[in-house]
């Protein structure tokens, strides 16, 4: 256990360390893909929450990732054209400030994680899996075909929203922003693992049976953990569109399902710091295999494929020499 | 006879045209065992799964300290004090053993909904989880990892659990299953104290161990019970001894 | 100097005779001497990718046969996601520190991509994608685009219907904005009766029920756009359905990247383009034959347009150093090369300005390929210029 | 719309859910045996359309080609079976998930490295050319009717497979019991590569069948694929019966909403709004299909608890 705490610090202190390199080195890209990492491994410990630590494998979590990205850019495009969002019954407006879309971010996934999860939570293992890929998918060719906000073409933001103080579009600034909100969830999540909540959620992804007999609603436990996942991807899914400065309904494809379960895979499933390591890996490889080949992809899949049969507890697990990633 | 804590009346039950439960009836009082014995497939984990939750039975009820439980999910029903011990260990096997108890003690004090202090920080929890584990001789191995404890140790723990729980009854389904003559000798002496905490209705294989705790003994066969006395009255029971002690003996 | 991994690119395709051209703009490194740097985003992996691979390699054709040293070419693959396009975009222009973008071939992409660029005050200059959005309001002065707005070959379409005397056409395309685009443009020309307007699914794959209301419903022809995958399937599927009414179409499912795949079931079709590989001029003669010998196939209108933009780009490194942004830019808008369209200028939205010819499919030995039949609109502008207030 | 295009249109719909159906039927097969979700089902349903491409540009024989498709797709499927996937059976389903996620990533990049971006050539077998006149005089494909009645073929030849043949009873006994069935001598792990393979080898086919009328093309098995986890999914995972039931549900649902549901939003919008809200819904009716069967059935229509 003291290991992988030295794992995570040393994991941390490169995500700071790179880009501070990298801003004094003059290189703003290696910022943004630090921040893309950054993003990445939120929307990861979002997921995780559910799937590590509750054993909920959720193949649609691009339905909250494109929510968050989605509320976003709808909020940010009304107050780019000042036209308000509805006026009856009551005015909404548009707005650029992030503290607010983060809000509406975050209750929105974590509306659309509620009606989901209370939906697929009727069901297990395959048919769980199966059931979130298919509201994932539901949402995709619903945005694609949905015209007011651009359908498949997205939407463009010109200009990165506004955080009181700070100037967004400074990569240094915006990564710095992105950074304190992992290590905020971080905190948050770590505090929620070692509570009672968290303790049931692991204890009924363990052994359902006790759970419940020591009196403990698992399916409204689960529910509870399913929403704040989403919720937490979907903040992701809000800084990723500011990062980008664009949403589309890519971002609610399987492919992101898949992506961010990759992510705490290659780190290490059920650990706070799995899906750190996890998409900050994606993004080197990304980074370097893609530019050795055309088709890195089967270098991807190929390492994918080797974590998952030989190397069980992904990076972390690997380098503490810990197998099961029960954060306790 | 005092006022029964468990009362299953004329339960039914089939699956297709299989009856598992044909009209069963029985009660728990305070202060006894009560072992429920039976060959194999006579319905046993039927039943048990209609007292504890889990199956719904297609007619009769099953009452609980004046309660009528008999929709109630297995959760509700074990927060009401029914505490239940598995055949298989379910433990989480992860958890470390006073991870265990303390998930007890969680689901007994309604916390569950509390996510920012540390369970294992939580001074009222461990002292619960801490005392079950006393009871069953498994505090100084509060530290190992579940998966590490000998099967013996487990079954302890899954009692433990259930103690954390301050049941009003108890459920349990073969404790004894797997352990050696000195264990279940044990388990057998543990029980006979915590009787007059709260009853058990114990299910159980071994007859020995059954005679030699159980003060009151039904006796399943093929979804009925065929009779049900003390120790005296069902080895002297005709159709018991044709029905199952016979069988028993030719095995 | 074209960078390493474009290098890459061209040995690996055997480029070992380049064959010499000699373009009429002369795109050689004069007295202005400013390098160039451009950075090419397109999609080279995934579904799609044959449209981006002919992009590239049209492009760097042009680009070698200019034979300009001081231009330099980076090629990153988008995977087709707008997200990783737009992070390539961030790349390019804060890494790479490029001059000019190209190389995006769908619309969603360049609608992610382009903005970002100008916004950064960089050029885009679109051989492919071109989105009423960045026509009309949304153009700026930094946006080229040297293919054609997204109506054109549509209207066109529409304008030849009209010519074939259809009178009650069924018309449909999938549900997405380029999808209503076509349709809008595909109206705006034909102006008559529909016998049925359908939307399908992006990416559906079964057309049985659409097949079986266009036989039912009383119509004399059919539009449709259905880019890749979704034309091939279509199209076999229409053959075989025994209906046998004519069909029009823009070239996206005519296209040399697909006609292999469809065979003869396109056989006859006509469809509308602002290019073909058999058009009579002596530019277009030299492209196939050059990108036949380099690359071993016919070049596709995706192949042509970047060997137009790339030829267009030289023209302006020629004249003015892309430093200098607003005599770069007057050098782009000259339009100062030798298409191989033939007459090729912008309009005031620095949109092509173009003819659309009608194609007929057609097979030339075992291969299929495209030949010109006639002229379905001359000298089109798109109707969005109106609303750009360059 | 009249009758008869309504007929013709059912009948689109059930050669739809038909084709679904040789796709789930492997899915379901394998997963009801070896408890095994194969994400890379759609690559097997690939390698089986560019099998028969490859075969038929050789041979220019359409049925040398389908033949290809099935060698292939069960040689690729035994191949990662002994290599990859019979580690996966005791793991738990988000490491075969993740496995076989990286197996498309590897599959469908490889293809393209071997067989270029470009879209590949397979068509219509000339005796199976045009269309034929139906009673009622609907006039329907012929080759869509071949594939209804291969498609019906698989399924029957499934259901005898499995109830009456030694090999079928070695499989049912798999799947209740893997512990008694290796006590009884039977080489589970044979068992396991041959299961697989014909899963695949059906998926194979089915991909070379539609390959025909559609796009041969990288990429085209994951489409195909999560609509077979739908299908599989409405009709019970496990079930070759419900396999065939929600496949025929979906596909009728599915052309059915995107033909009829236009006209209903016609009745009280204007046309080109009811096109687009109706085709909107259309593409997502198959999900909630999907979610209503489990709102009531949490296990599909066929499926056990």
């Amino acid at each position: 256990m003291l290991r992988e705490r030295y794992i995570n610090i040393l994991i941390l202190a490169g995500l700071v360390l790179i880009p501070a390199y990298a801003y004094f080195a003059e290189e703003p890209f290696t910022i943004t893909l630090a921040t893309r990492a950054v993003i990445f491994a939120l929307a990861g410990v979002g997921l995780n929450l559910a799937l590590g630590q509750g054993g909920l494998v959720s193949f649609g979590h691009a339905a909250y990732f494109g929510m968050g990205g989605y509320a976003m850019g709808i909020l940010a495009s009304h107050a780019q054209n000042y036209e308000p969002i509805m006026e009856v019954p009551f005015l909404i407006e548009g707005t650029n400030s992030m503290p607010v879309i983060w809000l509406v971010a975050i209750v929105m996934s974590a509306l659309l994680a509620l009606v989901i999860g209370a939906l697929s939570l009727r069901t297990s293992g395959v048919y769980f899996i199966m059931v979130t890929l298919a509201f994932g998918q539901m949402f995709y060719y619903f945005t694609i075909s949905w015209p007011a906000y651009g359908g498949e073409d997205g939407l463009s933001i010109y200009v990165r929203n506004q955080f009181p103080g700070l100037n967004t579009l400074d990569p240094i600034q915006f990564f710095g922003i992105c950074f304190v909100i992992l290590l905020a969830v971080l905190f948050l999540v770590d505090r929620i693992n070692k509570s009672p909540f968290g303790l049931a959620l692991n204890g009924a992804h363990q052994q359902e049976e006790r759970a419940l007999t020591v009196g403990i609603n698992v399916y409204r436990v689960r529910l509870v953990a399913f929403v704040i996942s989403g919720a937490i991807t979907g903040l992701a899914g809000a800084l990723f569109a500011d990062l980008n400065r664009f949403v589309s309904p890519t971002m609610f494809s399987w492919q992101i399902s898949g992506e961010i379960m990759i992510f705490i895979i290659l780190g290490g499933v059920a650990r706070l710091f799995g899906p750190v390591a996890g998409a900050a890996l994606y993004i080197v490889l990304e980074h370097f295999l893609g530019g050795l080949s055309e088709y890195w992809f089967i270098y991807l899949g190929a390492i994918l494929l080797f974590v998952v049969l030989f190397a069980k507890g992904g990076i972390i697990g690997g380098l503490s020499k810990k197998e099961t990633g029960r954060a306790g | 006879m005092p006022d029964s804590i468990l009362k299953v009346s004329n339960i039914e039950k089939s699956f297709g045209a299989l009856k598992a439960s044909d009209g069963i009836s029985l009660d728990l009082v305070p202060g006894e065992i009560h072992a429920l014995i039976g060959p194999n497939g006579a319905g046993k984990s039927t039943l048990i799964k209609q007292i504890a939750g889990g199956l719904k039975p297609d007619a009769g009820s099953v009452q609980f300290l004046g309660h009528e439980i008999t929709g109630m999910s297995t959760a509700q029903r074990a927060r009401l004090g029914l505490g239940r011990t598995f055949q298989i260990s379910a433990l989480a096997m992860g958890f470390t053993v006073l991870e265990n108890a303390v998930l007890g003690a969680v689901g007994q004090s309604g916390s569950v909904f509390r996510f920012f202090k540390p369970a294992m920080k939580d001074a009222a929890l461990l002292a619960r989880a801490r005392s079950a584990l006393d009871r069953v001789n498994l505090r100084d191995y509060e530290n190992v990892v579940t998966s590490e404890l000998s099967h013996g140790q487990r079954r302890q723990l899954e009692v433990a659990v259930a103690l954390t729980l301050a049941p009003k009854a108890f459920l349990m389904d073969e404790p004894m299953a797997g352990m050696g003559g000195e264990g279940s000798k044990t388990l057998t002496n543990f029980l006979q104290e915590l009787k007059h905490e709260a009853p058990i209705l114990l299910v159980e294989h071994d007859m020995d161990a059954v005679f030699a705790c159980a003060d009151r003994i039904s006796v399943l066969v093929y979804g009925k019970i065929i009779a049900t006395g003390s120790v005296e009255e069902i080895r002297a029971h005709p159709e018991v001894r044709v029905a199952y002690l016979g069988e028993e003996d030719a095995a | 100097m074209i960078s390493t991994k474009a290098m890459q690119t061209l040995r690996m395709l055997g480029a070992a005779s380049a064959v010499a051209l000699a373009m009429a703009s002369g795109a050689v490194a004069d007295g202005h001497g400013g390098k160039v740097k451009i950075g090419l985003i397109t999609t080279l992996t995934g579904g799609g990718a044959a449209l981006g691979v002919d992009i590239r390699d049209g492009f760097l054709l042009g680009i070698k046969q200019a034979g300009n040293e001081g231009i330099e070419v980076v090629v990153e693959d988008d995977q087709r996601k707008p997200d990783i396009a737009v992070q390539l975009a961030d790349k390019m222009i804060q890494s790479e520190k490029v001059d000019i973008m190209t190389g995006i071939v769908w619309s969603n992409l360049a609608l992610a991509v382009a903005p970002a660029a100008t916004a950064q005050g960089k050029f885009y200059i679109s051989p492919n994608a071109g989105p009423a959005q960045l026509a009309g309001k949304g153009c700026h002065e930094n946006y080229f685009n040297v293919a054609w707005q997204n109506d054109g070959p549509h209207e066109a379409a529409g304008a030849h219907a009209k010519e074939l005397g259809f009178k009650n056409p069924f018309i449909l395309a999938p549900n997405y904005p380029a999808g209503k685009d076509a349709l809008t443009g595909f109206k705006r020309t034909y102006a008559g009766d529909l016998a049925g307007e359908l939307y399908t699914k992006l990416g559906q794959t079964d057309y049985a029920a659409e097949i079986a209301q266009i036989r039912a419903s009383d119509a004399d022809g059919i539009f449709f756009f259905l880019p890749g995958g979704m034309g091939i399937s279509f199209l076999k599927q229409y053959a075989d359905s025994g209906i046998d009414l004519p069909v029009v179409g823009p070239a996206f499912s005519f296209d040399q990247t697909i006609l292999g795949a469809v065979g003869e079931a396109a056989l006859g079709i006509h469809n509308t383009a602002q290019w073909s590989p058999d058009l009579d001029n002596a530019a277009s003669k030299a492209f196939v034959e050059s990108f036949k010998a380099e690359y071993g196939r016919i070049p596709s209108i995706y192949a042509q347009q970047a060997f137009d933009t790339a030829n267009l780009i030289v023209s302006a490194a020629a004249k003015a150093d892309v430093k200098d942004t607003d005599a770069f830019r007057e050098a782009l808008r000259a339009a100062d090369f030798v298409s191989t369209r033939g007459d090729f200028k912008f309009g005031s939205n620095q949109h092509p300005i173009q003819d659309f010819y009608v194609r007929e499919v057609i097979k030339d030995g075992d291969v299929f390929t495209n030949k010109i039949i006639g002229v379905a609109l001359e000298d089109r502008q798109d109707v969005y210029a109106a609303e750009c207030k360059l | 719309m009249t009758t008869l295009l309504l007929i013709e249109q059912i009948l689109n719909g059930l050669q739809f859910g038909v084709m679904l159906f040789l796709m789930a039927a492997g899915l379901t097969l394998i997963f009801g045996v070896m408890g095994l979700i194969n994400l890379a089902h759609g690559s097997l349903y690939m390698v089986g359309a560019f099998a028969a491409a490859a075969m038929a540009a050789w041979t220019g024989n359409f049925f040398l080609a389908l033949v290809a498709s099935l060698v292939a797709a069960a040689i690729v499927g035994a191949l990662i079976e002994l290599t990859v996937i019979r580690r996966l059976y005791e793991r738990d389903h988000l490491d075969q998930v993740l496995a076989t996620f990286a197996l498309i990533l590897i599959f469908s990049e490889a293809t393209r490295w071997i067989f270029g971006s470009f879209p590949l050539f397979l068509n219509i077998p000339d005796v199976l050319k045009g269309t034929v006149t139906l009673p009622g005089g609907i006039e329907y494909s012929v080759y869509r009717l071949t594939i209804i009645v291969i498609g019906l073929a698989v399924a029957v030849g499934l259901f005898l497979l499995i109830s009456k043949t030694r090999v079928g009873m070695r499989i049912r006994a798999g799947e209740n019991d893997r512990e008694m069935i290796a006590a009884l001598g039977v080489d589970i792990s044979v068992l396991y590569t041959m299961v697989f393979a014909l899963g695949a080898a059906l998926a194979g086919l089915s991909g070379a069948l539609v390959g025909a009328i559609q796009s041969v093309e990288v990429g085209m098995g994951e489409p195909v694929l999560i609509l077979a986890f739908v299908v599989i999914v409405i009709g019970g995972i496990g079930s070759i019966k419900g396999a065939l039931a929600g496949a025929i549900l979906v596909g009728l649902t599915d052309t059915l909403g995107r033909t009829l549901l236009p006209v209903v939003f016609g009745a009280f919008m204007d046309p080109s709004s009811a096109t687009t809200v109706g085709s909107a819904l259309a593409s997502m009716l198959i999900y909630i299909l999907m979610a209503g069967v489990l709102l009531f059935k949490p296990t599909g229509l066929f499926g056990s608890a």
